[in-house]
């Protein structure tokens, strides 16, 4: 197997193919734009949160390399109808998965399908690329007009 | 001259033991670098030479009036006759040693730009400048309120020069442009358009940043007001770097760093500068690394700089046939006479997958907008991969990448 | 604790074949490398760690995303966690490669002091400054109207505190003093002056390019707000340095240099910069040289900081004792607890003809005015001769550094 | 001996010592400072220049190390009651002697006793100590305000 079949699995290679929720949402209540500087990768999230902080719709489109389409489109699919609560912890997780925290731990994790990203921190330079959506999604709740990969 | 031909030609088996990163293992197979239009590898006799040089001939320049002192200076000091030379220019103090391309660029942008660039008057740059070309003039214009104008580029990847001409006036302070585009491989008519400059009373600087690895360069012919690139794309170390100048025009200049070594008095009322090159060189120089800069040039000279374009372009051609071949590619910069840069797109695979998927065939090739973002935008892409070659490439790695890129085709469909 | 001083005792025979330049020969002898102060050799640790670097690890950074970039990025990267906690910063992204303490002090004085510096505003720099830290300012204040303040130096060689703190007052913008004079060896009180600074409302640099490779520092006990210091004298290559600066104010700052790597997003009509530290660092940066400062780092650390001060305590001792016994040496520089710098005149020796007779018998020490030309003036001479050691220094040199001196003064009598 | 000792010769340093021609010449018709920014030796050249061209008084005074102060005292003593124009040939020949020019024929040169510099071109950080009363000379001669070491 070569070293970046692990990368690309089927599930994110459809993703990519066929992005779930790729489309800008007409009545959004929170939309941000994120960037990549480093390649260029330009996603714009939306959100239609209703009583309760329920994400009752959201969205994305833009354009960026499979990993950060496919990382969106499985995002919006997995948080629609989740709080938006949940949404920042699941976040949360998500980032100490890729960025390989100490104090990470799959087993007990929150991500269900999303941990199929784990192999992310096995290449750095495309970390910025899995969690893009999921910063332009805690820049929408908290209504910031930009967002941006650290 | 048969028997020339055979000397000069590049027994690539021993070129390519001098140069130990070619040897890296990526998974299986030797790593197939094709990334040196971002940075060059080094040969043993640029590394062995540092070394040396660190371990019995180390010492501080310019101020140490011991015997290790002067051995150094006057090691360093020669080096400016040396990089003249190679390059074409008349005298070794037309040689400024930088940190880089970009420190050699902002030290005219600061240096003449700032002292005599005015409100109104015109800067002009191109299409397929590198970002080390354009930010230090937006900055500039920002700074003075000059007027910055683009050069168009045609679709195979050419200055429009008719356009270039009518953007020429007496307006006109500077012209800067490169020679090499880092990501069309173009090599541009620099000594034409410098004369076209000239006529219209600008200055003239060139980025040579990709074109002195790769090919005889004469300043005197092409007859530019400045010149620059950096060692470590041409095979030398990273910390140096070169700003060649008329000595007329670099002493009418204000240096962009001061400090020690740069001047001649200084009391708490004010200080005077010291000729150049001196003026320019604030601080301790990056003595080891013009050392090392030096033994590239040898390293070079040595194979011969035609022997190397010659070389490059057969390795060009043979590359630009394998992926005219795979019908998804489509080739950015297509100019006749290119340097040995193959940029492209794939619809179905973004740049950056494709260099992760390459990767994982142990091929380094480089994505993203290679500090060309407005080029990118002039051809509509957000990036592109790219695969610099250099002379130590083999067929066998372009081959490696043909069959790779074809992988990375099929696998995303 | 016997067992961990025996450790930590320097075994100076093993630390002097960690240094090959200390035995190159002049004439019969060894050199007596007495010009650390200038530049210090390196350990074959840093030499041996640069060709590793250059032979198997070498990439560019930040762009490649192949594997071998992006190990020589993580690399790279991670050299500010290395320079960070041996300096006693923060974090890692407050570590700002430059290419020598000078471009660090030009980097605050164009990108903080063009940026807040106003006419009428006032600069405090001292007596003691080495160039690199008066003509930025002087260059500074010319260009705003801001006004340069002198703090007083003693004749023992220390800063007149109660003076600096009548030059301090509301328009006091920026104090940027140096830790330890080239010249005088002064180890300056820093954390209470920045302290005083502070309570004025005005930023703090040190200039610790003499600190640095002769001390623990801890800039977060020191609280100043800059600190910078250079690799080459601090037993690391050439042609990099480093620029601490707390992060917020960082972030505040404009660039000196621009180009790739240190933008965002580049259009015709404007750019917008990174964060920092990257958008300071403009350009390829000195990538071999941070990981040969970080192998110079880890060296000293395995020696340990305050192994090495103490052995250089007792050096300079010892060599004080012995030019205080030659009746026509004066020394220059007398502060108590100063640093193993040994600056002294000879009134029937000039520094120039002292420094050839040192180097005829394998001494180098350097004359001149040390880029401390006002220093020169305070003192009321035109030059002086400065030993300058370090912890791989020898009693034996010492002795021959004064036999030196006196076959001299014998010789002009 | 040792590698200094064919430079300090005694010649050189009675010179040093008692440095011939040392005092500001008050009706001179030339005179110039020189500056070597480098060592800080600061050196005036006084010359009063008769009809003909004929040098009738030379003298020198400032600060500077043995090789500029001994270098200056024999300069003057040689060049008095010459021409000019002599003194322009001497200047040349003697820069062509300390900077060890292929060209420089010792035997065939003009330089007299002038040629205890000769072993300066082995220390080239001291060959502009030996030439900078030479270059005060010349631009002193050329009306020029300052000097300077190339
Ligand atoms: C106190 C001090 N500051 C600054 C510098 C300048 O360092 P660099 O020449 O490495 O930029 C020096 C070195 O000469 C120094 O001694
Ligand atoms: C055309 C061109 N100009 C300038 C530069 C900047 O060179 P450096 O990063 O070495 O300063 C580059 C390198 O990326 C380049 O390709």
């Amino acid at each position: 197997m070569s070293y970046s079949s692990d990368l690309y699995q089927q599930v994110i290679l459809d993703h990519n193919r066929k992005p779930r929720n790729f489309f800008a949402m007409e009545d959004s209540t929170h939309h941000c734009e994120g960037y990549n500087p480093l390649c260029g990768d330009k996603i714009t999230v939306y959100l239609k949160v209703g009583n309760g902080g329920v994400i009752e719709d959201i969205s994305f489109n833009g354009s960026g390399c499979a990993i950060s389409k496919s990382s969106a489109s499985m995002m919006t699919a997995f948080l629609k109808g989740k709080t938006i609560d949940t949404a920042k912890s699941v976040f949360e997780s998500f980032h100490a998965m890729v960025t390989d925290d100490p104090g990470f731990d799959q087993a007990k994790s929150n991500l269900g399908k999303l941990a199929i990203f784990e192999g992310v921190r096995e290449y750095p330079s495309r970390i910025k690329c899995a969690t893009l959506s999921w910063h332009t999604l805690i820049s929408a709740i908290d209504d910031k007009k930009e967002a941006q990969t650290e | 001259m048969k028997v020339d031909a055979t000397i000069r030609e590049i027994d690539i088996e021993t070129v390519r033991k001098d140069f130990p990163v070619l040897s890296v293992k990526m998974g299986d197979n030797s790593i197939a670098y094709l990334d040196s239009g971002a940075t060059a590898q080094k040969p043993l006799a640029v590394i062995e030479r540092m070394k040396e040089f660190d371990s019995h001939q180390y010492a501080t320049v310019h101020r140490g009036s011991y015997r290790l002192g002067e051995e150094a200076t006057q090691i360093f000091e020669s080096g400016r006759e040396t990089i003249a030379s190679f390059i074409g220019a008349k005298q070794g103090r037309e040689i400024v040693y930088t940190s880089g391309a970009t420190m050699s660029i902002n030290l005219v942008a600061y240096g003449y730009g700032r002292k005599f660039i005015r409100r109104g008057d015109e800067i002009v740059i191109s299409d397929m400048e590198h970002h080390a070309n354009i930010v230090p003039w937006l900055k500039l214009c920002e700074e003075t309120g000059a007027v910055l104008k683009v050069i168009p580029v045609t679709e195979t990847g050419e200055f429009d020069e008719s356009a270039f001409v009518k953007l020429l006036s007496a307006r006109t302070k500077l012209v800067s442009i490169t020679h090499v585009s880092n990501v069309l491989g173009t090599v541009n008519r620099v000594k034409e358009l410098s004369a076209l400059a000239h006529s219209a009373g600008a200055k003239v600087l060139v980025d040579g940043a990709q074109a002195a690895p790769h090919m005889k360069i004469d300043v005197s012919e092409i007859d530019s007001d400045f010149y620059v690139f950096s060692g470590h794309k041409m095979y030398g170390p990273t910390g140096v770097g070169v700003l060649y100048g008329k000595y007329d025009l670099l002493e009418t200049m204000d240096p962009l760093l001061t400090g020690g070594d740069m001047i001649e008095r200084v009391t708490f009322a004010g200080a005077t500068y010291a000729p150049p090159p001196q003026r320019f060189e604030a601080g301790t120089p990056p003595i080891t690394q013009v050392v090392g800069l030096c033994a590239a040039i040898d390293y070079l000279s040595a194979i011969g700089m035609e022997t190397i374009e010659e070389r490059e372009r057969e390795l060009l051609e043979y590359g630009s046939d394998l992926l005219r071949k795979i019908p998804q590619v489509r080739i950015i910069g297509t100019a006749p006479g290119k340097a040995a840069i193959l940029s492209f797109v794939v619809d179905s695979v973004h740049p950056h997958d494709m260099v992760t998927i390459l990767d994982g065939e142990g091929v380094a090739v480089r994505g993203g907008h290679h500090c060309a973002q407005p080029l990118m935008d002039r051809y509509n892409i957000p990036a592109a991969t790219r695969a610099s070659l250099a002379f130590y490439n083999t067929t066998e790695e372009l081959d490696r990448l043909s069959a790779a890129i074809r992988k990375a085709v099929a696998l995303f469909g």
